[in-house]
């Protein structure tokens, strides 16, 4: 099974990004399948919390919502959405906040909002949820989106989570006590802040992907590292944890 | 004291044409059977405050009983858009919708705000993004330290409504599992109307539960299922399946008034 | 991940000469084992804030370790007078006492307002008393009806001292019955300690237990009888005729410093 | 047994005032007997809320401290003592605070905090506790202490709790939702505020007790109602009543 594909290599090396004992803030999806994958490999002590006030769930099945029944039974406790979002999320005790988006910039700010004008949306997105205050108070936050010209571009349509802001000291004159994206991982790659301008620099190449293709997908001039890695190829291991998450109902469907 | 009253009583004493009304449940214990009596009883007009609308909001707003939303996150979870939401803001059908839109903490810090009788809420968020050009947020200053954080006006719903496992002869009502901001949306109401699965003679303590006493609630009405297709700690499960069809019956306005018919107007009150 | 260490080390590791610590427990689970551990070890110039300096405080106070008090209500309930409390602030003695008071409302908003990372807090109060003069606190406007309420500033104690029923191996601590403030006085400090009664294999949920994950939690100690005279719900009562007995004890200095002898400084550690 | 205390006839006074049903912020003494000798009387369904966070206590024993194990085991509910504040006091949910004190003013102003200057007191008193919000939010406010010129007086040594502050309108002024205080209870009668003036004047003697004893008993120049109650004699039910009321400790002394 050492055949994968780009989405499992971008769940596995988002997975690899959290560290055992890590408190997580997960959303729902792609989030969510790699945070439970770094628990059933290298990260079995990783602190999963979900917005619906569930603290340290351990789901045996990947949840299908935020919200889902496993997740409260599996918590050490529930607390209330209000809760949750004051003395644990803005309280500053998550260490990694793990996100998606329709679109991010180059200063890894994100919309998840509305694809054209707010008052006139092309395309009416769900909205912020919980995002903006993930990205604005965890000690860190992973991105983790599919790469192309339309997802990460020049410009948001609307800027619902900040990342960097315009760039540098942005975040601090905000005064967000967290320290902002410490990376984004996509179907093609890992990019990276640079210290200095902040701007979201391709820092890791999957195997099997041109830099080209990735500079191709970047709706901006994406700078590389000088030391481009190319990331390790998914193990066995890896691949069969991955495949073996299921949702309750892809391990028995219902009628 | 809470009345113990049928959903279809309680509904008509408590809902009134432009109330602004708060149907929460986040995830777990959604009221869909109370925003059902809303669709029969041909509601208009009508504020709608939700975190997180979903199908029962979609179906509520596909059927024009909305003229506002306030929310932070709206799509059907795990599937993708909710489509009857999406022609309201995109092309004004049924009717036009105006949108108030927050962030998860801001609304929760709202709720909060309004349960304590306060009339905002401060938070750290908002600065930043492009929602305070459209929302109502407003910045304020920390009177010790000079700090800037961002502030929301409390909520404050005419009608607060929930579904909960359970309540008692006296209308106390007990919920447990994901709790969500119902009590919050309750005690910020100035009325408020649980549906349970059932009255039972005593409450039994449970691990996590949230009590909410008879003396804060206007009306309990019994509503078996009444979460349907959401779920109920210790009741029933998710059904999942639905989530998943409604994206296809929303997706068509025959298909969607179709289903309406059949589910809602003729599925007995 | 909180440590499970002896009381002695988790003190001297915790706590330091000049520290603003907040030991609580309201009535319920009052941490008097760590206060008496800080006694021996011979703290000074703490700052000590608790919403009801009780008899663990004025042991405290009446042994010279606080410098400044912060607090909403100092008596020994249903007994009257705190003496060595009193003798600090009327006389000096042993050392003179700086006090910061407050109201109830206002002390649980400001630990709210600490445990969620806000530098103040909101709410309806201080208006028209005499307590502005004396105290920390300001006029806030709000920034919609432009309303004035009134400000505290965030409490965020250097440490946060809790008893509790028990914890697991891992250090995940479970207390149950009134919880007064002791989340919030744990989530507002910067590094915390609970004791507990026992430490168990696991934790069986109870109903209203309030859960602090290991990794809140700086250090936990097992201290049984940690909280008497206060009393631990569902492990033993509150030893009132302590409570009435420390009256005459507390009047008389000679009678203080024979009874902390005896019971506290050779009261093995 | 048609003999009664003064204290006893304060208690009953006291106890009296509370209807049936109604949600009391109940402070731990007096106003928490008077309190427990209405649930045992003419008020089974009033709702006593302590500010330890027991909503609904219902306790056989009368409690010694506000925070009793057993107002937690027979309460409807216990929440947080800030939530108790905040969402149930100051959220405007309690018909009545029952206070004491240990000077009021003729506009009910109340003083728990210092007697002499703040200071350099002469007496140090407990504090203000959780009357000063009571005080503000409840709908209605009764206050039970023994009277004297002590007690009540000109001018208090401090203001704790505001009842109508310096007279008509300064309630308003100060954003506060409740109604202020509707009744002073004493040993000597029932004091009421003047609707006009807000000035608290004799409403009410008990049985026994000379309209100069009262006047003497009172700092400021008391004004007497035109027509004047005398208060009805306890009944033996309420005598007996309230001569059961026990802490846990006066039915089984602890060895």
């Amino acid at each position: 099974m050492s055949d994968w594909t780009a989405e499992e290599m971008m769940a596995i090396a988002a997975a690899r990004r959290l560290r055992d004992g890590a408190v997580c803030f997960v959303g729902i999806g792609l989030p969510s399948k790699a945070a439970n994958l770094a628990r059933a490999t290298h990260a079995p002590g990783c602190v999963l919390i979900y917005e619906s006030g569930t603290i340290g769930a351990k789901p045996l099945n990947l949840p299908l919502s935020i919200g889902d029944g496993e997740l409260a039974e599996t918590a050490d406790t529930v607390v209330s959405v209000p809760e949750i979002f004051s003395y644990w999320l803005q309280g500053g005790r998550i260490d990694v906040g793990f996100l998606g988006a329709a679109q991010i910039d180059r200063y890894a700010n994100l919309n998840s909002t509305v694809i054209g004008g707010y008052d006139h949306p092309r395309v009416r997105l769900p909205g912020g949820g919980g995002a903006p205050e993930i990205a604005a108070s965890c000690k860190e936050t992973l991105v983790i989106l599919k790469q192309s010209p339309r997802t990460f571009v020049e410009r948001l349509d609307f800027r619902t989570s900040v990342g960097f802001g315009d760039g540098p000291g942005s975040r601090a004159a905000l005064g967000f006590t967290g320290g902002g994206v410490s990376a984004v991982i996509t179907d093609l790659g890992e990019l990276e802040p640079d210290p200095d301008t902040c701007e979201l620099r391709l820092a890791r190449i999957h195997a099997g992907v041109a830099v080209e293709d990735v500079i191709a997908a970047t709706g901006w001039r994406l700078a590389v590292v000088p030391d481009l890695e190319v990331s390790a190829p998914p193990t066995d291991a890896e691949l069969e944890a991955l495949r073996s998450l299921k949702t309750a109902e892809e391990r028995e469907p219902a009628g | 004291m809470a009345e113990i009253v049928s959903l279809e009583e309680a509904v008509a004493e408590l809902v009134h044409d432009g109330d602004s009304v708060a149907l929460e449940g986040f995830t777990h214990l959604i009221p869909h059977a109370a925003g059902h009596e809303l669709i029969r009883q041909g509601r208009r007009d009508l504020t709608l405050i939700r975190l997180t609308p979903d199908v029962v909001y979609d179906q509520m707003i596909g059927m024009g009983c909305a003229r506002k939303l306030v929310f932070s996150w709206g799509g059907n979870p795990g599937v993708g858009s909710l489509h009857r939401l999406r022609e309201a803001v995109e092309h004004a059908w049924p009717v036009p919708l105006e949108l108030e839109e927050h962030s998860h903490a801001g609304m929760a810090a709202a709720y909060a705000a309004g349960a304590a009788n306060l009339p905002f809420a401060v938070l750290r968020g908002y600065a930043g993004t492009d929602l305070p050009q459209h929302t109502r947020a407003a910045s304020i200053e920390c009177p010790f330290t000079g700090e800037r954080l961002a502030a929301v006006p409390a909520l404050r719903p005419d009608v607060g409504v929930i579904h909960a496992q359970r309540a008692d002869r006296r209308g106390n009502v007990q919920l447990w599992g994901i709790s969500g901001v119902q009590k919050e949306a309750v005690l910020a109401a100035s009325r408020s109307l649980a549906t349970v699965e059932e009255i039972v003679e005593e409450l039994e303590p449970v691990p996590g539960a949230v009590i909410l006493p008879t003396w804060v609630v206007t009306a309990v009405a019994v509503a078996v299922g009444g979460a349907h297709p959401s779920y109920v700690h210790g009741y029933y499960d998710r059904d999942n399946g639905f989530y998943r069809r409604w994206d296809a019956i929303s997706r068509d306005r025959d298909a969607f008034s179709d289903w309406i018919r059949e589910h809602v107007l003729e599925g007995a009150a």
